[in-house]
């Protein structure tokens, strides 16, 4: 580990009132959006949208709320693998489902 | 030899005479199986001597009598890259071999005779498409493919024949298929292999491998008077599918003739290939299955119908290549007099397999 | 013998045990059952381990005997369905998954890197009850009738057709993961954030490694086997539908979350084994371990790819035949990295200076067996092989081969190499030699011939079987005997040796490791001196001039 | 100590520094309390991705099963009410926002702010739930159930049906509409153990607040208000993605 990174991590950083009060419309703002989203003829993109609403959320979530923004690389990292780990469940458990409608070769 | 005890004596002899590395090979598979068997096992054995050898040749000339002092090695980037490379190489040989077999071992031929295996707490039951219906046996001719569609009723059961080295999981509610040829006439070894509860071990039984003539004369014998065509017709009117199922104008749902192997389109968008599994879906679960231009109004027939009777009736539709069966069921309320008119002898067209259409035909 | 080992012991005259250490600071049982000390719960969890081990090995003295003639003759089938499922149970969540990183790797963990303790000593301690309460669980449920579903709870049969006690298994199973979870999360901790000054990534002894990337596949996985057990909970008791075919859900599913924790968790279990046999090969031969970063990159690699395999064991189940292609393909990658740990050991050998103790016994047993294990794993992951050799006694007996053939093998090699650390105590070496020899034996009497079985077509979980397989079976029933004693051996001379064993000293094997350095039985606190790492593990030049350094001390202060 | 450039954390620094006398929340086997809020942090994080896993069992059968059973999925999602769904959001929102001020509180020493965040976080927490409770009733009175005397009315007949006859279902075919236990199963699974999550965060709040009071947060030592916000947020997170997949499947037909 580098020295800088070592700074930043020693550091503690506190995330102050105006942060958490922008992220909390950012977050009201989506949940409207969604629900608004949800309603609009949207054929395959439906689901998509949703989706796509709901993991910017989760983004302004984790990276204000749960301060990963500010925090070491070792927590992006840990973030990141649960991720990963998570879609490879998701990823290769579908691939499954999806290739057998191929029916035999 | 006195002074070892006769039972151990006997025992050996026993053993060595009888001694087997792998089933008789008795199907057109097992002897391309038991090449990609042999070839693992060669480098598994290669590989084995070399760790062996080295780790024996490492202990006596480097033991702390010998070599006092440790000559410390950080390692070898070339000697690991060594390792690393020429496994991996023959890792991905015996990949590509294997996935060879095994698309052969779930792709079967076009012209593969289809039996139907429904297995169930602890039995396997057998339906020949000439009506035969069998337990815990399965009589099949050499020199023919076989395909064998496999469910279960309850939980995974799972078909193995050691002999032809095939073996396939009987899933409830869904097909499975796997396919081979028997070459050497006899009796082998039917396991169910996956842990299937109490009896597991019990649910054993034989396949009999008959020459083709023996076979038809076992076919001959153990008819039971109507093909399983002919049973699928029955439910097929008893269930008066062919109220809606029918060539007048008017019909609700699709005809079904020569509907098997045809590609549909789904009125969900998509087309699909009407095969077995197709077909049970589409009487279990029909509103996932409509074709297009009809109305999601099939009742499903889920808990109504036994696995058996599922498959008399995918057997009946995918022998259906005229309409007149179905118009004659319309015709008809009972049973049909022509199916019961005929003779056993009538049934041997059956032997020529399902694809042989026409079966069912007047 | 002199130069025939490198074992030294200081003056039996003169050593004592050191008077303060982690055993003696307080006495009594609740000092044991209420410690944070790591050292502690290591010791409790030995305990405990053990005795789930005979119990497991009981039942598979069960399931030989009843083996050894091809009708059912010594129980009835569902008796015989009950023990294999008890004893699969118990030796995989209960012994397995557990044995390394929560008895050897909780003593020597905080040691190695130089901490006092774990990061979070209490929640260790809540791992052990935790274990605690799911392995009585399973012992009540075999107790109050048992349960007959396999160890794989396979569905429907677990959800709709068996009615023994799939509930309180499935639970205990649930509390146990979370058992594997809490020590997997400590030990990641304690390595990134308790390390000593000095200690960097690539200081690190390869046991740590190991265990580093073990518990990423505790933390990971064992969540999805957890939830997967939950619903197999539910589904059995008010029938949720979501594994029932009946009712439109994949039985499938369910072996998909299930494996997805139960392929990973066979890492779990040898990864640390792997870890031990590093230890003691290097130890043993004087040298650092060949290649060190390939065989600490290896582990983690291990750890990865282990994810990506699991449907490997549902390749004739129905899923879909490109799946298969995919996963084949990656188990073959799977592979590589043993591959690579078990030629680097073998080149840690060379040019070394090898010496024949209990430990390198059993690490060179597992070096064989492991082998042998690994490839037939080769012959299952081809998917043409395994159509054939698939829920046969060829699967039996390749994962007793890495399991017990590997783990133990590696379990025992690490009990009896850290045996004088833990206790301060030596064993006796020429019969704990003989039980290692023994022990080899009598494994492989026991489980060759059942791949021979397995390639024949006898398949797994038969209470009875056909004539013509009793041979081999009675071999492997004979074999299972002279194992029995093989593991017998050490709880006797084990036992012994704490009462009678030569004082070990500080460091009796001249090892290099942190743990090395201090008094055995080690303080509670690990080190007098909080430690500095200044050189790099397995440096045994460093050893030699530390200890020359300490004689010219120790004569300075006799002459003065 | 000696000094070592490749220390892995900030021992030294700390002993150097003002800290000299130790703290007494630090435990002994800690060198420094960067080092143990650190060794925590990271604890809980590792905790979340468990979680994270334990919740994606539940996510890959959903994306299965929607994708099998699309209809009856849509039509088990327009019997639940969007409208208490977003408010049920907008509250869980809302608390994970009180709860990282209450944060914010502790870590600027701020004790009656962090007793009032905790405080109202408690209550957001609870009115979910609430709301939750007012949600389940209604799927136990109209036997939404799975397994347990399970009714397919609303599916057959959506006319009888007051939301499926808001969002203008047509009937389901019987086979489909079975399949709606399906969905209902995998509603309450994760909606339950999300619950479940709620219910043992509100009682660590409750215990968090008692000790609050007695200024137990807001001397430096914030790691347990900052962990138990972790996993506050994270459950939030979990709402965010369940609001989304179970209640706003195709809204619009």
């Amino acid at each position: 580990m580098s020295e800088q990174a070592k700074h930043a991590e020693d550091e503690h950083h506190i995330v102050g009132p105006k942060v958490y009060v922008i992220c909390l419309f950012g977050l009201l703002v989506g949940t409207g959006l969604t629900v608004w989203a949800s309603f609009v003829e949207l054929g395959p993109w439906n689901p998509v949208i949703a989706l796509a609403i709901a993991t910017a959320k989760a983004t302004l979530v984790v990276l204000f709320f749960m301060h990963v923004k500010y925090s070491s690389k070792l927590t992006k990292l840990t973030v990141f693998a649960g991720i990963f780990t998570f879609l490879i469940l998701v990823s290769m458990t579908l691939s499954d489902y999806i290739s057998r409608a191929w029916g035999s070769w | 030899m006195d002074h070892i005890s006769p039972v151990i004596w006997q025992f050996l002899v026993k053993w060595m005479t009888n001694f087997a590395l792998l089933p008789p090979e008795a199907s057109k598979l097992a002897p391309q199986m038991d090449a990609l068997y042999f070839f693992i096992l060669l480098v598994s054995l290669i590989g084995l001597t070399v760790v062996v050898l080295l780790v024996t040749s490492f202990s006596i000339l480097y033991n702390k009598k010998r070599h006092p002092v440790a000559e410390q090695i950080e390692g070898s980037t070339l000697l690991e890259a060594t390792w690393t490379i020429i496994p991996l190489g023959l890792f991905l040989v015996m990949f590509v071999w294997g996935a060879l077999i095994y698309f052969r071992v779930f792709t079967p031929p076009a012209n593969a005779m289809n039996i139907y295996v429904v297995g169930k707490q602890w039995m396997w039951k057998v339906e020949h498409p000439g009506g035969q219906h069998e337990i815990n046996a399965l009589h099949i001719p050499t020199g023919k493919p076989i395909q064998l569609t496999l469910i279960s009723q309850d939980v995974f059961h799972s078909f193995s024949i050691p002999a032809f080295r095939v073996k396939r999981e009987a899933i409830p509610g869904r097909y499975t298929t796997v396919w081979f040829e028997a070459t050497v006439p006899g009796t082998y070894h039917l396991f169910c292999t996956q842990y299937c509860g109490t009896n597991h071990s019990q649910m054993i039984g034989d396949i009999v491998v008959l020459t083709p003539e023996d076979y038809r004369k076992w076919l001959a014998s153990s008819t039971s008077g109507a093909s399983l065509a002919q049973n699928g017709e029955r439910l097929f009117a008893s269930l008066s599918c062919a109220a809606c199922h029918n060539t007048r104008p008017d019909a609700r749902g699709p005809s079904l003739a020569s509907v098997y192997g045809a590609r549909l389109p789904l009125a969900t968008g998509g087309t699909v290939i009407a095969d077995d599994a197709y077909l049970r879906e589409a009487i279990l679960n029909p509103s996932q299955h409509v074709t297009q231009g009809y109305a999601p109004i099939m009742p499903t027939y889920q808990g109504q119908i036994s696995e058996e009777g599922v498959i008399a009736l995918v057997e009946y539709i995918k022998n259906l290549n005229s309409d007149y069966r179905i118009q004659q069921t319309l015709n008809t309320t009972d049973m049909l007099p022509e199916s019961e008119g005929r003779t056993p002898g009538a049934q041997a067209p059956a032997v020529k397999g399902p694809v042989s259409k026409g079966t069912v035909k007047p | 013998m002199s130069t025939n080992t490198i074992v030294s012991l200081p003056d039996q005259s003169t050593a004592r045990i050191p008077k303060t250490n982690y055993i003696t600071k307080e006495n009594g049982l609740l000092s044991w059952l209420l410690t944070s000390d790591h050292k502690r719960i290591a010791i409790l969890y030995l305990i405990s381990l053990s005795f789930f081990f005979f119990i497991g090995g009981a039942l598979a003295g069960l399931i030989r005997l009843e083996l050894l003639t091809p009708q059912t003759d010594l129980m009835a089938t569902d008796t015989y369905n009950k023990v294999f499922t008890m004893h699969g149970v118990i030796m995989v969540f209960f012994f397995l998954v557990p044995s390394v990183p929560a008895t050897l790797g909780n003593f020597l963990l905080p040691m190695m890197i130089g901490a006092k303790d774990l990061a979070l000593p209490k929640i260790n301690l809540l791992s052990w009850y935790l274990y605690m309460a799911g392995g009585i669980l399973a012992l009540y449920t075999m107790m109050t009738g048992g349960v007959d579903t396999g160890w794989t709870f396979t569905t429907p049969l677990s959800t709709h057709y068996v009615n023994t006690n799939v509930l309180t298994t499935g639970l205990a199973v649930f509390v146990a993961g979370f058992s594997s979870i809490f020590t997997g999360l400590n030990f990641i901790v304690t390595i990134h954030k308790m390390r000593a000054p000095g200690m960097t990534w690539f200081r690190l002894p390869l046991f740590v490694w190991a265990h580093y990337a073990a518990s990423i596949l505790m933390v990971l996985a064992t969540p999805v086997v957890a939830i997967a057990i939950v619903l197999v909970a539910l589904e059995r008791t008010i029938g949720i539908g979501v594994f029932d075919p009946a009712k439109g859900g994949d039985p499938l599913l369910f072996q998909h979350l299930f494996w997805f924790y139960s392929h990973p968790a066979v890492y779990i279990m040898i990864l640390p084994g792997m870890g031990v046999i590093s230890e003691v090969i290097s130890t043993f031969s004087r040298k650092r371990v060949f290649g060190y970063t390939a065989v600490a990159f290896s582990s983690v690699a291990i750890a990865v790819f282990g994810f990506f395999v699991w449907a490997h064991h549902m390749f004739i189940m129905g899923i879909s035949n490109y799946t298969v292609l995919v996963f084949s393909l990656l188990t073959m990658l799977v592979a590589v990295p043993s591959a690579i740990k078990i030629f680097n050991w073998t080149f840690t050998l060379y040019k070394g200076s090898i010496t024949f103790e209990t430990p390198m016994l059993y690490a060179f047993g597992f070096l064989g067996l492991f082998t042998i294990g690994g490839m037939t794993g080769v012959f299952l992951g081809t998917a043409g092989t395994d159509i054939h050799l698939t829920e046969t006694y060829f699967i039996v007996a390749h994962f007793h081969f890495v399991m017990v053939g590997g783990m133990l093998m590696a379990f025992l090699a690490g009990l009896h190499f850290w045996w004088p650390k833990m206790t301060g105590r030596m064993y006796p070496e020429k019969v704990s030699q003989l039980a290692a020899v023994v022990t080899f034996i009598g494994f492989n009497l026991t489980f060759f011939p059942q791949f021979i079985l397995g390639t024949l077509g006898m398949p797994r979980r038969y209470a009875s079987y056909p004539p013509e397989f009793q041979v081999l079976n009675v071999f492997s029933t004979a074999g299972a005997t002279i194992l029995g004693v093989g593991y017998l051996l050490p709880v006797l001379y084990l036992v012994w040796s704490l009462k009678y064993g030569a004082i070990a000293g500080n460091n009796p094997w001249q090892a290099t490791g942190l743990e090395w350095q201090t008094q055995s039985p080690p303080l509670t606190e690990n080190f007098a001196v909080m430690p500095v790492m200044d050189h790099e593990a397995y440096d045994y030049e460093w050893l030699e001039n530390q200890q020359q350094e300490q004689r010219r001390e120790q004569e300075v202060t006799s002459a003065g | 100590m000696p000094d070592s450039p490749v220390i892995a954390h900030g021992a030294d620094e700390v002993t150097d520094n003002a800290h000299e006398e130790h703290p007494s929340y630090l435990r002994h086997h800690f060198e420094s309390t960067e080092q143990q809020a650190d060794a925590t942090g990271f604890a809980m994080w590792l905790f979340l991705l468990t979680e994270v896993m334990f919740f994606g069992g539940l996510f890959t059968a959903y994306l299965i099963y929607r994708n099998w059973y699309y209809p009856a999925f849509v039509a088990g999602s327009h019997q639940l009410n969007v409208i208490w769904g977003t408010t049920n959001t907008v509250v869980l929102i809302l608390s994970s926002f009180t709860m990282a001020m209450g944060v914010w509180c502790a870590e600027t020493r701020r004790k009656q702010g962090l007793v009032f965040c905790l405080i109202l976080t408690f209550v957001l927490g609870l009115g979910f739930l609430g709301i939750k409770t007012v949600e389940y009733s209604e799927k136990i009175e109209k036997h939404h159930v799975p397994g347990l005397h399970y009714s397919l009315k609303s599916f057959l007949d959506p006319d009888s049906d007051a939301a499926a006859k808001a969002a203008g279902d047509k009937p389901l075919a019987l086979d489909m509409a079975r399949h709606t236990e399906v969905y209902f199963s995998l509603y309450f699974l994760m909606t339950g153990m999300h619950a479940l999550h709620m219910i043992i965060g509100i009682g660590i709040l409750g215990f968090m607040i008692f000790r609050a009071r007695a200024g137990a947060y807001t001397s430096g030592h914030v790691t347990f208000v900052e962990n138990f916000g972790l996993y506050w947020h994270f459950v939030d997170i979990i709402w965010i993605y369940l609001f989304a997949l179970l209640y706003l499947i195709s809204r619009h037909q």
